[in-house]
């Protein structure tokens, strides 16, 4: 082909000038403009839409604290969860999991509607059923057990026992006829059996920290989510700006210990000996109160016990704490004006053994801290909840004759209310038919929390009918048959008593919906009276409210209208608390395990950033976990160099490592650190779910499979701190 | 980059670096239009300055 | 077969061979162009840079190859504005190499930024204080001159060149290099500049600040001195490794002998006052921010001193004296040792002022963190040289690139 | 009335490193005030958004002579000399400013291309890139804040100093007719929710706001002084290994040129 000039220009021409004149017109800077606003405006970037904002007042459930909450909502959603001002627990702080709940209301975990079990026990495998089929199937269940005159044979676990939902789960089993009602014991309990003991009273404990002018905690997280977490960040500030003396005694430096003035790193489980070894300094050298002591029931027992058993030097080497230093703690104790020995591991998540409280509120006593400022005070129960007794028909009194599955209140356990920790050995040792043939489970996940998860799991296999109450759906909702959903907190009217507030007065919360059901959910207490009037006759007559609400109200009485408006109410009763030394019957509690076999000392331990109990952790909260706790789904266990360099492991930073205990064993990563005392492992509890969406499960491992229940010989809760452990090479 | 953008502001550093910028591009851009123009002429036989080539690579 | 457009007079390998030797490279090509494409698509989560390497990998490479494509601008600032005349006969393939380096230069930017739609806010919002505003506008502009010093060799080819408008239109531009030549080397002086000022200008990272001035910090004058240096070096370099694969000679010794000499010098005194600017940022800068210079390397697996070493001595003042002397310039194993050790040193420069910089923990209580590439990194750092050996290879093919080839290899 | 029209502010914070338990309800704040995503692995902590990030700090001391310390770090908003910051000056394309009428680092969202200069500029790690699309599960959206916009892919963010309850603040404040704001009408969410009260926030400048005086504790020291960085973000420790973790010294500096 020839190209003439002529034509050749004007081709050129027409390319060139076509260009120059596309390039001039609006048109691909218009484009390039409209693609840079599409980036701004990705779809598949969530745009939060505005709208009307509005607070409502509530009480946070997530944690017995009791802290008075204010959501911030825009039009129907709630967007932001702060602390309520001017509320006696928190007054205004908020704590980390507080701070992340709608996460759990708006959440993947969720049980969206009622569930019916397809696949195996523990599988998780549901389908769909109505609220009416959920309850009918129930209330079936029940009723075909009840006329076979197995109504002792059903058991009910509730998170708490104090509010008016537990006692309405109590009521329905008490009118149906079963006294297995129990609930999840937490060191309010053992604290609790410590006051009957000895006080004589039925209280709840109440710590006066902000008037103490000298802290000597043994264990007690204080900075680590102790009693109610943000009354207590409070006052470690407070006594900040106060210089107020904090001694931490731990095997293990935590926040707390980091915080206080002095750290003193006893060996583990020696808390309770050092506290008798203070006692015994005070009683030596008579620097307790005389006038309160001297005339006290038991007194001069204690003495001879004390002084015979817990001189320094007798208790050194399980201490592992020199005799000077007890002796300038035992001078600062009781020289302060207004002193307080605090207990209870951690959180005090757990129970804990009777023999350490007792001693340690001995400790208190001796100071002469009991009822007054600065001290531990007895609280009562705010005995809101006067219903009616109930009638109950002769099935009812037969089944409540029958003794407790658990043996709680028996005479081997005559202080404990419930044993939960006895119920899982009670049905895997019973011989023929399961002991428990039905269970109801409300706010509590025993599959994940209790010790030794591997048998509770076994012996939930076993139950034949499990009714689980979760909102979320957690390791003990799996193992249901039939799953009866809560609405979540944030949209529930409850009552909150803030029995772990640990003020001097009792406090009670009333939690407010939030927001409307999100889902098809039902609020257990009208759940609880729909099952019970399914059930007829004299179940239902002592169920007589039309709803949970009418309940509620008709319960709180007069003091429904203020604690609408102000969502708590401080409740001005106090008891009296004579003063009663105990005769030395309970034991310490050791670690199980052979020495030799096992060198190391496997301790959990409580991260206010691990929610460890019924709720587990928010995607937030598992955020802020540190890269030394957990690396993608490894956990890592906290040890002292020096016991990383020993046998033939010699162990570095992050080195994986298997981490055996008479219950088991798992693959787990080191973190050295030299804030904990060698010979000792320290382990995360709130890791390890099974259960729960991609955020949370599979993340680590759960410390409870790791540990066996110890049984407490004193009150017979699983007191467990510990287990003996040993490392061994893993190989990758 | 232009004085209607909001960014802009009429201080030494704009001026210095705006002028260093737009002198460079002008230097370029006309340099191309000359080549460009002078091509077109050239090929068309009428020629601007005046000597002819082939005397060149 | 394709006889027609391969210049006169010069011997080019088979059709066929030729096409496997596309093929071979473009395979490499397209992986490349796979892992940009999953950059661009699902984003930047592609490599394994994090908050603390914001910069990495491709920052290094840009830095590197802009060093190495100085040859471009050094090469046309001694031969059009200096008058070397000699020069001429290396000068296309050192614009060719320039254009190569710049256009994936431009590419790996591309790819590096998070929002490449918006790429162009920064001319539009152009913060002219942001050393990389600086470093966005001259390299634009100056890979804007090396496409025009670049089009006349394409229009040299063969057939296009009986195209009237096009031989006319070539000719014209080679008339007015000169002033191309001169604002693509002002463009250069700042561009090289304000890449060294990009690390200079931190003065929250002690280990890549330092003092200067005016606006300028002295690394600002240390990288257009070393891509000055380097530059041309890379530029002999790839034409001895073309002449090796070729199997001719391409460039007659004394082009390549000048080239080198003056590169020598630049690289010798590149080198003294890298030396001092060390000495003085270890004895002066770095202590006043709290910082002991070995501080800088120790406590990590991997900077140690052995890598200021490596850089300054082994691949600055080695090179350096080896191409000074004249002896070393002729002897041809040396001189290709001094190239390459010339070019590893200005890309272990780069490396450095980017990689360790990121590297090095400033908050006390902060750790050092290293780094390694994800393969979509390593790849999309392929893709350019993938692309420069074809480009290579095309116009090498099909464009009268070295002036001195018919000369030198006379077909028979 | 004789404050003046609109007198340019210094908002900072001064934390109470004292009273920090390290807790972490500050960045859980933060997150759920200024819509931090999250992905399903965030043990990474060098890709994880966290505006505030609590620190650890250690004594380097063995058993039982250790000692820690937690140190939230926020945006530390430098003021450099004369709004001079180490990032401000950086970003090629204006999407970050000091604003002198707050003293406020700001980031704009819709303009970042995401260079990441910024980040290599900030010896604090305070900016945070988003390597990845934010994802919300199913229905979580709805927490959503709609005063703080959604950050797409690409982009670089950080703390703001909650930003956006000063404006909702002024808001108010000129709709009641008021020109200025009281110290308790902004605050940040982290200093909101912090349950030990160790972070206080307030202009720095004005004499009535708290932390005026606090930053004048003798106690009082800021995160890398030396490299010109003049931050508006205050620390306060009792402890004296703390205060000197708040620098770098070279060896013959010893331990006496802060205390």
């Amino acid at each position: 082909m020839k190209v003439s000039r002529r034509t050749f220009l004007s081709i050129g021409s027409f390319i060139v000038g076509g260009a120059a004149g596309t390039a001039l017109s609006p048109l691909p800077w218009k484009l390039t403009d409209d693609l840079s606003i599409w980036t701004q405006n990705w779809p598949w970037t969530p745009m939060p839409e505005r709208g009307e904002v509005s607070y409502v007042n509530s009480v946070c459930t997530l944690c017995p604290g009791g802290c008075g909450i204010s959501v911030r909502k825009v039009n129907d959603r709630a967007v932001k969860i702060e602390g309520m001002k001017g509320h006696p627990v928190n007054d205004g702080g908020i704590c980390i999991l507080g701070l992340s709940g709608l996460q759990l209301l708006y959440g993947p975990t969720r049980i969206k509607t009622p569930l019916k079990r397809v696949g195996e026990k523990g599988q998780g495998k549901f389908k769909k059923i109505s609220w009416d089929e959920a309850l009918k199937e129930v209330a079936e269940k029940l009723g075909t057990l009840r006329s076979e005159g197995k109504s002792h044979t059903v058991a009910c676990v509730s998170g708490s026992a104090c509010g008016t939902v537990p006692q309405l789960l109590k009521r329905l089993l008490t009118v149906y006829g079963s006294p297995n009602f129990m609930s999840v014991p937490t060191m309010q309990d053992a604290y609790a059996v410590t006051l009957k003991l000895m006080h004589g009273v039925d209280a709840c404990p109440g710590f006066d920290v902000e008037n103490a002018d000298f802290i000597l905690s043994f264990g007690s997280g204080i900075i680590e989510g102790w009693g109610s977490t943000v009354r207590m960040f409070k006052a470690n500030s407070a006594w900040q700006d106060k210089k107020i003396k904090v001694v931490q005694i731990e095997s293990r430096m935590s926040n707390t210990a980091a915080k206080a003035a002095k750290w003193i790193p006893a060996r583990p489980g020696s808390e309770g000996v050092l506290a008798l070894g203070i006692a015994y300094m005070m009683l030596r050298d008579g620097l307790y109160k005389k006038e309160v002591c001297d005339s006290a029931a038991g007194f001069e027992d204690f003495r001879k016990t004390v002084s015979e058993n817990y001189a320094p030097e007798n208790i050194a080497a399980a201490t592992g704490i020199e005799k000077e230093t007890i002796e300038s703690l035992a001078k600062e104790f009781a020289g302060a004006a207004s002193p307080l020995a605090i207990c209870g591991r951690g959180q005090g998540h757990t129970p804990g053994s009777q023999y350490e409280f007792m001693a340690v509120h001995a400790l208190n006593a001796l100071a002469g801290n009991i009822n007054k400022a600065g001290g531990v005070f007895t609280v009562p129960d705010p005995k809101y909840i006067a219903w009616a007794e109930p009638e109950l028909d002769e099935t009812a009194q037969k089944g409540m004759s029958s003794p407790r599955i658990d043996g709680a209140g028996s005479e081997t356990y005559p202080h404990a209310k419930s044993l939960l920790n006895r119920l899982p050995p009670a049905i895997l040792s019973a011989q023929g038919e399961c002991p428990v043939q039905a269970l109801l489970i409300s706010e509590a996940n025993p599959c994940y929390t209790l010790s030794d998860t591997q048998t509770v799991k076994k012996a939930f296999a076993k139950i034949p009918f499990v009714v689980s109450f979760s909102s979320y759906m957690d390791e003990t909702a799996q193992y249901a048959d039939i799953i009866l959903p809560n609405h979540a907190y944030l949209e529930r009217l409850e009552d909150a008593p803030a029995y772990a507030a640990g003020l001097s007065k009792p406090v009670i919360g009333l939690s407010k919906p939030v927001v409307t059901p999100q889902f098809d959910t039902k609020h257990t207490g009208d759940a609880v009276i729909a099952l019970a009037k399914a059930l007829g006759d004299k179940v239902a007559a002592a169920f007589p409210w039309e709803s949970y609400a009418a309940c509620l109200e008709e319960t709180l009485g007069d003091k429904w209208k203020s604690l609408n408006e102000k969502c708590f109410a401080v409740v001005e009763e106090s008891i009296e608390a004579p003063l009663q030394f105990f005769k030395q019957e309970c034991k310490p509690v050791f670690a199980e395990g052979d020495e030799k076999q096992y060198p190391f000392v496997l301790m959990p331990y409580d991260s206010i950033r691990l929610a460890n109990g019924f709720i587990g952790n928010t995607p937030f909260l598992t955020k802020t976990v540190p890269d030394t706790v957990l690396r993608k789904n490894d956990i890592f266990v906290e040890i002292n160099p020096k016991s990383a360099g020993g046998d033939s492991l010699s162990l570095r930073e992050g080195s994986a490592v298997m981490l055996t205990t008479p219950k088991g064993s798992a693959k787990v990563r080191v973190h050295l650190s030299e804030e904990i005392m060698p010979g000792v492992i320290a382990i995360p509890r709130g890791l390890g779910h099974t259960a729960y969406d991609k955020y949370l499960a599979g993340k680590g491992i759960n410390c409870n499979e790791l540990i066996g229940p110890a049984e407490d010989s004193g009150s017979g809760f699983d007191a467990v701190w510990g287990i003996r452990a040993k490392l061994s090479s893993v190989s990758i | 980059m232009f004085p209607f953008i909001f960014e802009w502001v009429w201080d030494m550093s704009h001026i210095v670096f705006m002028g260093g910028l737009w002198y460079a591009l002008s230097i370029i851009g006309l340099g191309m239009t000359y080549c460009l123009i002078k091509a077109i002429a050239d090929t068309a036989g009428i020629g601007i300055g005046g000597h002819h080539h082939d005397d060149h690579h | 077969m394709d006889s027609a457009l391969i210049p006169e007079g010069v011997k080019r390998c088979s059709v066929g061979k030729f096409l496997i030797f596309l093929g071979v490279v473009g395979a490499v090509l397209l992986w490349g162009v796979f892992a940009m494409l999953l950059c661009w698509i699902k984003g930047l989560n592609q490599t394994n840079m994090n908050d603390y390497y914001g910069f990495a990998l491709w920052i290094w490479a840009d830095l590197a190859v802009i060093a190495l494509g100085g040859g471009a601008f050094f090469t046309g600032f001694l031969r059009y504005i200096i008058g070397k005349d000699e020069l001429k006969n290396i000068i296309n393939y050192a614009v060719l190499i320039g254009f190569i380096c710049y256009s994936s230069a431009l590419l790996i930017l591309a790819i590096d930024i998070g929002q490449p739609l918006r790429g162009w806010f920064i001319f539009w919002h152009a913060n002219v204080h942001s050393m990389l505003t600086e470093v966005a506008f001259c390299l634009s502009c100056y890979f804007g001159v090396l496409t025009i010093e670049y089009l006349p060799l394409i229009l040299e080819n063969r057939q296009l060149e009986k195209v009237p408008f096009f031989h006319h239109l070539s000719h014209n531009m080679h008339e007015i290099m000169a002033v191309f030549a001169a604002t693509g080397a002002f463009l250069s002086f700042f561009h090289q500049g304000s890449l060294g000022g990009v690390s200079g200008v931190l003065f929250g990272r002690p280990f890549g600040y330092r003092e200067g001035i005016f606006i300028w910090p002295w690394t600002f004058f240390l990288f257009t001195w070393s891509a000055a240096a380097c530059g041309p070096c890379f530029t002999i370099l790839i034409t001895k490794i073309t002449e090796k694969v070729t199997r001719k000679k391409l460039v007659k010794d004394n082009v390549i002998e000048l080239l080198a000499k003056i590169s020598g010098w630049m690289l010798a005194t590149y080198t003294i006052a890298k030396i001092l600017d060390t000495w003085y940022w270890a004895s002066v800068t770095a202590p006043s921010k709290g910082f002991w210079v070995l501080d800088f390397y120790s406590n990590n697996p991997f900077y140690g001193p052995w890598i200021l070493v490596l850089e300054i001595i082994i691949c600055g003042v080695l090179p350096a004296l080896i191409l000074i002397t004249e002896s070393g310039r002729k002897s041809k194993p040396a001189l290709l040792l001094a190239v390459i050790l010339a070019a590893i040193g200005v890309s272990v420069n780069r490396w450095v002022m980017v990689l360790q910089v990121m590297a090095v923990p400033v908050m006390p209580f902060d750790s050092w963190y290293m780094y390694f590439p994800s393969w979509q990194e390593i790849a999309t750092t392929i893709l350019p040289v993938a692309y420069g050996v074809i480009l290579i290879g095309l116009s090498h093919r099909y464009l009268p690139i070295f002036p001195q080839e018919k000369e030198l290899n006379p077909v028979d | 009335m004789n404050k003046q029209h609109n007198k340019a502010k210094k908002f900072g914070m001064v934390i109470d490193l004292d009273k920090c338990t390290g807790c972490g309800a500050c960045m859980v704040a933060c997150m759920a005030e200024n819509n931090v995503p999250f992905k399903a692995d965030e043990t990474n902590k060098l890709d994880s958004i966290t505006w505030l990030r609590v620190y650890k700090l250690t004594n380097g001391k063995s058993f039982p002579n250790a000692d820690f310390c937690y140190l939230p770090r926020p945006c530390m908003h430098c003021e450099g000399s004369h709004g001079h910051s180490p990032c401000v000056s950086v970003c090629p394309a204006t999407a970050t400013d000091y604003s002198h009428e707050t003293g406020i680092v700001s980031q704009i969202y819709t303009r970042c291309f995401g260079c990441r200069y910024c980040m290599a500029a900030c010896p604090y790690h305070a900016r945070y890139f988003n390597w990845w699309d934010p994802v919300w599960p199913e229905g979580m959206e709805k927490y959503l804040n709609p005063n703080v916009s959604v950050r797409m892919r690409g982009i670089v963010e950080k703390c703001s100093f909650c930003y956006h309850r000063y404006q909702l603040a002024m808001e108010k404040a000129y709709y009641e007719g008021r020109r200025e704001i009281e110290e308790q009408e902004y605050q940040t969410a982290c200093t909101q929710a912090c349950p030990a009260g160790a972070i206080v926030f307030g202009d720095l400048d004005n004499p009535e706001h708290a932390v005026h005086e606090l930053k004048k504790n003798p106690n009082a020291f800021r995160l890398l002084e030396r490299l010109g960085t003049n931050p508006k973000v205050y620390y306060i420790s009792s402890r004296e290994w703390v205060r000197q973790a708040g620098d770098n010294y070279l060896r013959q500096e010893g331990k006496s040129e802060k205390n």
